[in-house]
């Protein structure tokens, strides 16, 4: 029993560090999200599918690394960490979805290789409540619009959910951009009334939840750690009233809290992820909790932090809010709180 | 006890509440969303604004009759805040000015200060911003560095101000400023600058919202008239404190009045989009209960005014309770809202009634700037409960 | 415009305060909890009549003193602070409720003279749910069982709320005593099926719901002040790490915090009052909310008082335990915290 | 990674499984409700459970051999800390003297001292209690001032000691006593004292739930033999830090294990009651989640020590953790029962299942006792924050 990364995993973890430290220093990233309209640096994005990250879960027979949920959610931590923008965990849950499919065609290699992106449309409605009215596929074709579907205006394809099946939908798509204060991620509004292809059962939705669900609380998990960290260097240094702010008490045990949570959601994170990759009991639970902790860890975390900065935590110039907006925004998706809340008690048997 | 507004009180606040909808082409929230407005028109419109409220008498209500004043007292301004924020008037460009440097120069001022500098300031031909901050000063104001050496008859300033609100677009700042390093008090005086002297700066700062309404304001050997110096040398600290006491009115019923709209368009929004439930309900239920007991706290407050009670450290309650109040809000408008809570004002599919991604950012910079809550906590504990310090 | 107490008011904070200081001495009252099986003193309780406590709200013609919301509220507000035991708040709504259907006869004149014990019997269940059988009224006679009946063992009558009207009943009635670790207060299960009279419509609650609220929730902020006011001595007096605790920043911003929800409370439940007296527009919304703020508000200021006073906080001598049941035990009745923020919802139509 | 417990800790926690299933009559919550007892025959009942615990080799399972000891490790103890709690067994009255005293006897008491004590403390034929905190000492311990002096060939000892766990039932006592006056840390002592002794009285402590499990101790001139010093005279700071340690196992499991088997109570009596809605639904929800990442840091303690890490200052957040979730959730459950849910365990309409109204009482005094949070938490800001100490 060990809680610690096996050594092929901590070297995993040091080379996306070092790798991210090199490719996307947070000045690039901010370059890249505040300047780049399609989100994401496409020769970027190439050597991240050459380093093998988008294939991370994939086979090796369609150029995948075999990998498993742990190694996702010590990527992901590293790319929550330095904020990187892109649709790096979009893909690679849309190359798991056709995997899981049993798809092992050109396209998923071309997933894997960075040359094609596709990612999920999922939400049948802007905002949350029951007026949504979802896609349909009859007749291999697929009708309705989905709304934030990640990078939708770089896709090549999408694979659309819709109660009759999962299908999957080759560009060109009508999108109108859905802005948010999220620059990390480019969200679009799709109309659907396309030819399509069944590739499978909404069941096989499960798994790929259950990854998306580790992969997005992994990356809440990097987030939190590095504002933590920022927010720690900077009760060091900042003096008021003669001495180092983080020496008065009340913010003392707010940085404890902070630490709690954020060790707190580390335990959930790689739990899940451990559970996912031994099939063991307690999985769907283990995700769904870890997903809604993270969510509300992560706010207050990255919230707390830019509230001990004060001032200049409230500038654009600083990189906290990019972190705080990050995290308010993967509280949301990839099953909201609320919905893993749910998925938890569903889950329990309640 | 009694909080019920008196014939007088009443009479003034039907009469502004007339005026309000005759002179107010169109809610805030509606100019706000008007894509023909740029930053600048913005600016343009609360000038202008500014301007009419000025003309019709409701500027400087509580000052000497000779600035505009009419015999107000907090009472009115609070009824003003409450009615304009019912109306969802534009804010006046010159708050800072009219709020803080006013009443320094009506009670700390030359006779030629007062006469040189208050009617442009009503009348918003001069928009005026504070220079009180610095990047190494600020919940520590006192440890402020800008420097102010007496050459001959001027002062020679050195620094740098920061959370200038409104610094890109003002014609003046009045600062505090040392002009003795070794006396942490005493040794600040309060000096008035206009911002095209040679020497002086203004860099527009971004705020987590991607509006640029703070600046920052550079001072490198800028020579200013001693004659600009509000009160005597040394009495820059004195002056800063008596004001800043005014910085905080009764705001607490104008907050409710703006908040309960948003709760109840949040309410709209819920309906709309087919959300309901005990678990929303309960959440709209708990927003709308808070924010009674913060119009509770205004009344009270109000009426303390009106009973002649100045405001004291109590109002550090005033702050913490909508500051608090705001951030929590705000968050959970979102989560009720869900994904499309987080677009852009300017984005499709956007709701119309509620600007909800800026006002959830925005609502970070309550609990920081005009004394964070941890600083008004420190009031609170020193000068409410009289706790030790050490 | 004023929100301090006129003369008239203020002399009676002080000469309630006085009275219940001789009466009430907190070791009296715990005394009485502890061992009075009735759960309050009848010699006492004969003193606060002649006094015109129970008669507060009634008019002069049946024996009362004619006053308000604002005199109800600051009377209530000292019993909170005493944490006197017994059914006073019970005996003045009961009262009130009679009035208000337009009883002027010897019944109203005892309960105001402390003769008679009156109280409202409401609840169809012992747990919230939607599992509750109403209680009816048909034939002159009611039937069904009522449960937390405040002080039913002692009560001469009760007033049985049911769908169908406002009831008087008579003892004996069979009590099973329903015994929670708020010992201020007793409460009775009682079987009914018993000749009854009507006495109204069930519609005559909604003013004396509001006096309840009032009533309950100036207790609740009695409660507090006085728990707050008792921390606030010891931690200037209690040293650790060779100060007094009270100079610790963490502490010192929680009770600032204690501080600023205790006069919250204040400016919620005179407001609350002052509508009532003065038949505002808003006054079904001021009491409900004055009094889901005022639970909430004071379970965590008793609550934090235990915690800032360690571990002889936690001990039965200290008194503070006695004000934080208390508190637990007040937000769930006079309309619970839930049932107080739906009444806010439904009055500010949502 | 791998959390999955090895086939030789499987192959622990089945037998103990299969052995609690055995041996345990009846759930303790089930012994607690039973009308026939008291508290002397409930501590009765625990002294029986004990000792066939200790027959049973299920104590002291990580000390030498010699007393009992089988080479297990922290694995072992979490796992029969978590089965015990599934099975809902009671607990040993001697936890403190095997937690506390038994390491502190092993570590640096003498060869006499283990042969005179461990065997009738894991038999439970004495039941010892804890002597550290004091009136004036809680938070801060090294301000004890129960003194110590040698006369001889024994101390005489005076002062008092406070929230000793079953105080009135011990025989023995194990005391931090000062024996220099001068040194705060330096002059502190470890010593054993029989509480039939001359001089020490016990008197029983009410609590707030109206037990009485904890009492007070009071030496006034008690003469204790010099040889039930354990250690140097001045080394029982550093004892009582080394062992308190130990206090602080992996308990995250134990206790998820109980959480959840109350917050599937509440969830059933919820449903009994007729209580349904999506409020209601929420707030088992965010309970239950809370719990699994309870569970989670349990999981994560418990591989660490597998892995052959010692506990350190990380155990403040378990104990952070449990505490504070814990008086949140027996809030959430009275809000969710209601008024039923304020009765006392032998009223008419109690519910049977949990005794909720105690255990919200109870869980008062987990962020107090054992290390309060603001403890705790100054230990993370210093120790693992490593943030500056003014």
């Amino acid at each position: 029993m060990k809680f610690e990364l096996s050594e092929d995993q901590a070297l995993l973890r040091n080379s996306t560090r070092d790798f991210l430290a090199s490719e996307w220093p947070i000045e690039q990233a901010r370059k890249v999200m505040e300047h780049d309209p399609r989100g994401y640096d496409l020769s970027a994005w190439k050597r991240l599918a050459d380093m093998g990250y988008i294939g991370l879960l994939l086979p090796p027979n369609v150029g995948g690394q075999g990998l498993g949920a742990i190694e996702l959610a010590i990527v992901l931590e590293e790319v929550g960490r330095a904020a990187m923008p892109g649709p790096f965990l979009d893909a690679v849950l849309a190359a798991a979805l056709l995997a899981a499919a049993g798809r092992q065609d050109a396209l998923v290699n071309d997933i894997a290789a960075g040359k094609t992106l596709v990612t999920i449309a999922r939400d049948d409605a802007p905002f949350c409540g029951g007026n949504a009215t979802p896609t349909r596929f009859t007749g291999n074709r697929v009708g309705g619009t989905k709304y934030f579907v990640p990078f939708a205006a770089a896709a090549d394809a999408l694979l659309v959910t819709t109660p009759d099946a999962l299908c999957l939908v080759q560009k060109p798509f009508e999108v109108i951009a859905l802005t948010t204060f999220d620059l990390a991620q480019r969200f679009g509004e799709v109309k659907l009334d396309h030819a399509a292809t069944a590739i499978g059962s909404p069941s096989l939705l499960d798994r790929v939840d259950q990854l998306a669900a580790v992969g997005a609380s992994a990356t809440l998990l990097g987030l939190m750690s590095r504002a933590l960290e920022i927010t720690l260097e900077y009760v060091q240094t900042r003096t008021a009233f003669k001495r180092p702010i983080g020496s008065f008490q009340a913010l003392q045990h707010r940085l404890a809290d902070m630490l709690l949570k954020t060790e707190s959601t580390r335990s959930a994170v790689y739990r899940a992820a451990w559970c996912v990759d031994t099939d063991a009991p307690d999985t769907a639970i283990a995700c769904a909790a870890a997903k809604a902790y993270a969510g509300d860890a992560s706010r207050l975390v990255c919230g707390e932090a830019i509230q001990m900065h004060g001032g200049i935590g409230f500038t654009w110039e600083l990189d906290l809010h990019v972190y705080f907006k990050r995290a308010k925004t993967l509280e949301q998706h990839y099953g909201s709180t609320e919905a893993q809340i749910e998925h938890t008690l569903a889950a329990a048997g309640f | 006890m009694d909080l019920r507004l008196t014939e007088q009180h009443l009479k003034f606040r039907d009469e502004l509440r007339a005026w309000l909808q005759a002179n107010l082409a169109r809610p805030w929230r509606e100019e706000l969303r008007d894509p023909k407005h740029t930053e600048d028109s913005l600016i343009q419109l609360r000038r202008d604004w500014q301007r009419k409220l000025y003309t019709a008498g409701y500027l400087g209500m509580d000052w000497p009759q000779e600035w505009g004043g009419r015999g107000a007292t907090e009472v009115e301004k609070s009824i003003f805040e409450e009615e304009s924020a019912l109306a969802d008037a534009p804010l006046i460009p010159n708050f800072l000015g009219i709020g803080l440097l006013g009443p320094a120069l009506i009670h700390h001022g030359s006779e030629a200060q007062r006469r040189r500098f208050i009617p442009p300031m009503l009348a918003a031909d001069e928009i005026w911003c504070q220079g009180f901050s610095e990047p190494g000063a600020g919940s520590d104001l006192a440890a402020l560095r800008t420097s102010a050496k007496l050459d001959g008859d001027h002062f020679v300033i050195n620094g740098q101000k920061i959370w200038t609100t409104l610094g890109p677009w003002a014609d003046w700042i009045f600062v505090l400023a040392r002009t003795d390093s070794g006396d942490r008090y005493g040794g600040i005086s309060f000096i008035l600058c206009k911002l095209d002297t040679p020497g002086i700066t203004v860099r527009r700062l971004r705020q987590i919202t991607g509006e640029s309404e703070f600046g920052e304001v550079f001072f490198e050997d800028a020579r200013v008239p001693r004659e600009n110096l509000v009160g005597q040398i040394g009495e820059g600290w004195r002056i800063a404190m008596t004001v800043l006491a005014y910085e905080r009115g009764a705001m607490s019923l104008a907050y409710a009045a703006r908040y309960e709209r948003d709760i109840r368009q949040l309410a709209i929004a819920c309906r709309e989009h087919g959300r309901g439930g005990t678990a929303v309900r309960e959440k709209l239920g708990r927003l709308f209960v808070e924010n009674e007991v913060m119009r509770a706290n205004g009344l009270r407050n109000l009426a303390n005014f009106a009973d002649g009670n100045k405001p004291g450290p109590e109002s550090s309650f005033e702050k913490i309770f909508w500051s608090e109040f705001d951030k929590r809000f705000r968050d959970v408008a979102l989560d009720l809202l869900g994904p499309g809570g987080l677009l852009e004002r300017s984005s499709a599919e956007a709701r119309a009634d509620v600007d909800w991604a800026r006002e959830f950012l925005w609502a970070r910079a309550g609990t920081i700037y005009s004394g964070s809550s941890e600083i008004q906590r420190n009031i609170i504990s020193k000068r409410v409960l009289n706790l030790p310090q050490v």
